[in-house]
């Protein structure tokens, strides 16, 4: 089984409300050095496919579902899954 | 006239869409349930309801893309019949791209239940022909997800479209572009919006303002099946 | 094979190993000599889990005995997932409050989700379809960053659940004390309607009957949540955290929906929703109710996570979970039903005649135990009772007004404290108008949904002041009961029943158990004068922290009935020159007052008085003069006293103010908090109709237009005076203020 | 300007809903090879301090606001902020 990590982060363009609600938030407890805060997505998936499929597939889902282009960007790393 | 109320799974606010049709124009509605989309052509208007669907998992509204109905809605939408998605009903329309643009958490972060003032901006809609240009209404909003996102170029050609149908009056609390409360699309026969008209269509529940919008849909469907 | 290495019979025995799960030696003892021999590991569990506070009520038994329960309205009392009252019409109101603070103190979001979730499922599992929520929350003052912490995420935690599941919240309260900080208070309530012959019960009955499991999987989580949440919380920030799980309402949605079809079915026998100590209370409990036996092969529970024992299934409190008896012959409809709605469900187990709970395990007989010895024959203490001494202090100390210079100022750091200042922040989060039935929102006194296609509505609220049970649990008791009445009958509903949650500090000491036990005293007197029984309710003690308790806190959610929708009244002012009246007279009573503890950083002394004789005339003769529709504004006076009150009148309406004068001492007139008193507002042309039909009214001024605020005393001093929005400024931003301040 | 990419997963022993409900959307739109997914959260910080103090900031950071202990996993990466 393989296992894909798929980041998802808000466009640059995109105002994010909680990362800037964050950042107020650490600068008011005291971390003054922290400039600005992002919140995205971190999505896991363990999948089935050959090599030459997966990235081909994950592609695939990020247009279809997983990713809302409109506000998203997205990158991905194949890896294996750890043995439990 | 006829109307479909889509029921997606964990769909909540079906019954509030059901009973403003039933009570305030008295025409026939009925729920459809997600996998009986395929029937949605008998019907002469397609409701898709606010709440939550899916648990609003991922994105609000993204799940819905896994169920046969995305596909008939999408069907039914280019068909030109009318279809007025509010609350969650929007957010499913921006994800399938009948309405352009996309949804944020709000600017407080939080989950946020309120009147709103809401400005007519266009009432030369099928949706709006009841309410005066530039009239002000008083609607309810309820939304963890109501700060409505467009690109500067998606915004301008909204406007210049006369595709922004109802803005906030007294601005953007959960930070939508242009104060946006409500689009329809470039042929005008999708109205996706905010603002819940379905829970102002009586005193008792606190206002009537939401009543026009129900009566538009109706005028426009008398207009186009005069004999 | 299994990788878990439990510990034989024998050695739970010689090492005492029960002891670790919350088994007394005794209790121990006694389930060996009614079982006949010593119980396995599984076996165990299922003892520990049942014989719990939680699932036993074995400490507050005695205590729940004193509550009267019956009334010609009562369908169903105490003893099932909720109770019920006839509304007319053939329809009835279902409804409970529970308790989740053990895991709220953990993880607040969680604890408090999954609380919505347990509540709403007890009401659907009676067949009711659910229609308000309704919480009541404690917590430390907002100083502390754990607390804001904890308060914050609460409240995001029960809309998140609610919200999702288009139930409304219409009503609720959050009161502030130290003596709650970093060990809250998260109750929940859920109100449902449904027609007389839906109603359904938890009853495993009918040999050969098939058990169906139905919802989520089940996983490790929450295994001993029952024994958790009886025992005191250890703040120990390194110690292991137990596993929670969130809330899943789409999951619960879809449960629901599926439920509320199958309810009308006749292939249904009965059915109960998997809460605390999961599999084990509802098999057991189903069981033992009916009169009957059950077999449940555990190999067919479907499970998340591997290799799980007979024991971790049967003690798991994984959400969203129901158990469901259906005819033998007619699973695979009540199957399909299930799926349609993306719910998996299937047979496990059958209904025996034996009266045994017998769990299969791998082929092999797991455990083997009477149903009713889990459930009815549990064990029950009578603990032992101790009048505090502080009480006898307390009573001997005179009623003196608290030192106040500046009125004004006074007044407004009154309506900044966060248990008065507006709760705006917490009911804005809640979608308070799903299911377009909300009549009453919260921000009123009660809140009020209408039930379609009548003209009634179904009203209701919580309360609970625990400064007064603290000082004086009996008196106390009488007042939070007569508190959430007047709540009602402000609304214009006739009070018809109630849940209660009684929370505490450990049973085991016996000031905790005299305060369990007064309190209850005083809500039983103030339920027979006030005709409303308690249908259910639910339990939660040994809320402590390092050996302290929290204030006792019964929390009462109390329910009525509007006959007509047109008889709803809300607090606020509605029109300039409507005369304002104030009913009941006013005595220095300030033990236990907000402005006790504001100005003297505690509180002490004697509560106020009630005299429910005088309550009830009160509350009949006002509700009367409601439904008459004689009054324009009805409101009571509660934390804060008069002055509070009547400027919450005017926040309402913009624009408006008043010109009040009062009568005697200036403190006593603005501040005090003595019970069974109301501020109305009444049109000039019924002010004759009014003054027939309500005693102990005195006119005190009028309705305003200017939006200024005039208090004068009977000698014309002015006491207070200022703008409306001044005030309205303060008591709507404290809140918010609290917590966004620098800590 | 030092940029921290904090990765927050869900303990292993927490159920995700969410993650539960988008295997099975991604299932029925015919990615039948996907067999878990997990939601996560990405963290993208931009701040200023010393290699030597990041570390132990941003751990502060996480235990006091970013991470939830009880049912959230950490781990971050530092690096540069590319220059825009
Ligand atoms: N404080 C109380 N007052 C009245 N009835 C109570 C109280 N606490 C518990 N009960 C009743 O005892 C029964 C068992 O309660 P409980 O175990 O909480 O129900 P459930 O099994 O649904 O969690 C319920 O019917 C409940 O209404
Ligand atoms: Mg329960």
């Amino acid at each position: 089984m393989t296992k894909v990590t798929i980041y998802v982060t808000l466009r640059e363009s995109v105002v994010d409300p909680q990362g800037i609600a964050t950042t107020e938030a650490l600068q008011k407890m005291g971390y003054e050095e922290v400039k600005s805060v992002r919140v995205g997505k971190l999505i896991e998936l363990e999948m089935d496919g050959s090599e030459q499929t997966i990235e081909t597939r994950v592609n695939e889902m990020c247009n279809d579902l997983l990713i809302n282009k409109v506000i998203e960007d997205y990158r991905f790393e194949v890896g294996e899954v750890a043995s439990k | 006239m006829k109307f479909a109320v889509l029921v997606f799974p964990g769909l909540t606010c079906d019954l509030d869409m059901y009973h403003a049709i039933e009570d305030t124009v008295k025409q026939e509605v009925e729920y459809v349930w997600h996998t009986e989309a395929d029937q949605l052509d008998q019907f002469d208007a397609v409701l898709l309801p606010t709440g939550t669907s899916y648990g609003n998992y991922l994105r609000p509204g993204a799940l819905a893309k896994s169920s046969p109905a995305f596909k008939a809605l999408q069907k039914f939408a280019d068909s030109g019949k009318l279809v007025l998605g509010v609350g969650n009903g929007f957010h499913i329309l921006v994800e399938a791209d009948i309405l352009p643009g996309a949804f944020l958490r709000n600017n407080g972060l939080k989950f946020r239940s309120a009147v709103e003032t809401v400005t007519v901006e266009n009432n030369n809609t099928a949706f709006t022909n009841g309410y005066a240009q530039g009239q002000n209404i008083a609607l309810p909003v309820a939304s963890e997800f109501g700060n409505y996102y467009a690109d500067e170029k998606t915004a301008q050609e909204l406007k210049n479209n006369n595709q922004i149908i109802f803005t906030y009056t007294n601005g953007n609390t959960d930070g939508s572009t242009l104060a946006i409360a409500g689009i329809t699309n470039k042929k005008g026969n999708v109205l996706g919006m905010m603002p819940l008209p379905e829970r102002a269509v009586e005193e008792v529940i606190g206002g009537t303002d939401g009543t026009p919008l129900f009566h538009s849909i109706l005028n426009n469907w008398g207009e186009q099946h005069v004999n | 094979m299994s990788t878990n290495h439990e510990p034989t019979a024998e050695q739970i025995k010689e090492n005492k190993l029960y002891l670790q799960m919350g088994m007394t030696d005794w209790e121990y003892e006694r389930a060996v000599e009614k079982l006949g021999r010593i119980p396995n590991y599984t076996e165990t569990g299922l003892f520990s889990a049942m014989w719990s506070e939680h699932c036993s009520y074995k400490s507050s038994k005695s205590v729940l005995r004193k509550f009267p329960t019956e009334g010609a309205r009562v369908l169903q009392g105490p003893g099932e997932g909720a109770g019920i009252v006839d509304i007319g019409d053939n329809q009835a109101a279902v409804f409970k409050m529970e308790s989740h603070n053990s895991p709220s103190a953990i993880e607040p979001f969680i604890g408090a989700a999954t609380g919505a979730g347990g509540i709403i499922r007890d009401v659907f599992s009676m067949g009711a379809r659910p229609i308000a929520l309704v919480n009541s929350l404690r917590f430390g003052d907002l100083t502390d960053p754990r607390d804001k912490f904890l308060f914050e995420e609460a409240v995001a935690g029960i809309a998140s659940y609610g919200n999702a599941m288009g139930v409304p919240t219409v009503a609720g309260e959050v009161q502030f004390d130290q003596c709650y900080s970093k060990r809250p208070l998260v109750n929940a309530m859920a109100v449902g309607l449904l027609n007389h012959e839906d109603i359904q019960k938890g009853l495993a009955a009918g040999v050969g009957n098939t058990i169906i499991y139905a919802g989520a999987t089940t996983g490790r989580d929450g295994i001993h949540g029952a024994t958790m949440s009886s025992s005191e919380l250890a703040i120990d920030e390194e110690a292991e955290l137990p596993v929670m799980q969130a809330g899943d309402p789409f999951i619960e949605k879809l449960l629901m929906e599926a439920c509320l079809e199958l309810v009308k079915s006749d292939a249904l026998i009965g059915i109960q929703d998997m809460g605390a100590a999961g599999l084990t209370s509802s098999s057991a409990e189903m069981a033992s109710k009916a009169g009957y036996g059950v077999e449940i092969n555990l190999d067919l529970v479907p499970q998340r996570e591997e290799n799980m024992t007979a024991y971790e299934m049967m003690l798991s409190e994984s959400q969203e979970r129901m158990l469901i008896v259906v005819k033998k012959g007619r699973e695979e409809e009540v199957i399909a039903l299930f799926t349609k709605y993306g719910i998996n469900a299937v047979a496990i187990g059958h209904v025996t005649d034996d009266k045994m709970l017998r769990l299969i395990f791998k082929g092999e007989v797991a455990a083997e135990v009477s149903a009713d010895l889990l459930a009815e024959d549990a064990p029950s203490y009578q603990k032992e009772s101790k009048e505090p001494a502080s009480f006898a202090e307390n009573q001997a100390i005179e009623n003196k007004e608290p030192q106040v210079t500046d009125l004004k100022a006074t007044l407004l750091d009154l309506l900044q404290r966060p248990t008065i200042a507006s709760k705006e922040w917490v009911y804005n989060q809640f979608d308070t108008g799903a299911r377009t039935s909300t009549v009453l929102a919260p921000g009123a006194s009660a809140g009020v949904v209408r039930v379609r296609g009548t003209n009634k509505g179904i009203a209701m609220t919580a309360d609970c002041n625990s400064r007064f049970i603290y000082l004086d649990p009996e008196t106390g008791g009488k007042i939070a009961v007569a508190e959430a009445a007047r709540n009602l009958v402000c609304s214009g509903a006739e009070p018809i029943a109630l849940t209660d949650c009684l929370n505490f500090g450990s049973p085991d000491k016996p000031e905790v158990f005299w305060q369990l036990e007064k309190s209850a005293d005083g809500i039983s007197e103030a339920c027979r004068k006030l005709n409303a029984p308690v249908i259910g309710g639910n339990v939660s003690l040994s809320n402590e922290v390092n050996g302290v308790s929290i204030y006792p806190t019964p929390t009462i959610g109390l329910v009525g009935l509007v006959h007509d929708l047109k008889q709803v009244t809300t607090p606020g002012f509605k029109q300039a020159g409507d005369a304002i009246y104030l009913i009941g007279q006013t005595a220095t009573e300030f033990g236990g007052s907000e402005l006790q503890q504001m100005t003297e950083g505690k509180i002490f002394g004697q509560v106020p008085a009630i005299d429910l004789d005088v309550e009830v005339k009160r509350q009949e003769q006002l509700l009367a003069a409601i439904q008459q529709g004689i009054l324009q504004s009805a409101s009571d006076l509660s934390e804060g006293g008069f002055a509070v009150a009547l400027c919450e009148k005017a926040f309402a309406t913009n624009g408006l103010g008043a010109n009040v004068s009062v009568e005697g001492s200036a403190i006593t007139a603005l501040f005090s908090e003595t019970q069974s008193r109301f501020l109305v507002t009444v049109q000039a042309d019924q002010v004759a109709a009014f003054e027939q039909s309500v005693d102990d009214a005195v006119k005190i001024g009028t309705v305003t237009d200017d939006g200024q605020l005039v208090i004068k005393s009977a000698e014309g001093t002015v006491l207070i005076e200022g703008t409306v929005e001044q005030f309205h400024a303060a008591w709507k931003g404290a809140i918010p203020c609290l917590l966004n301040s620098e800590d």
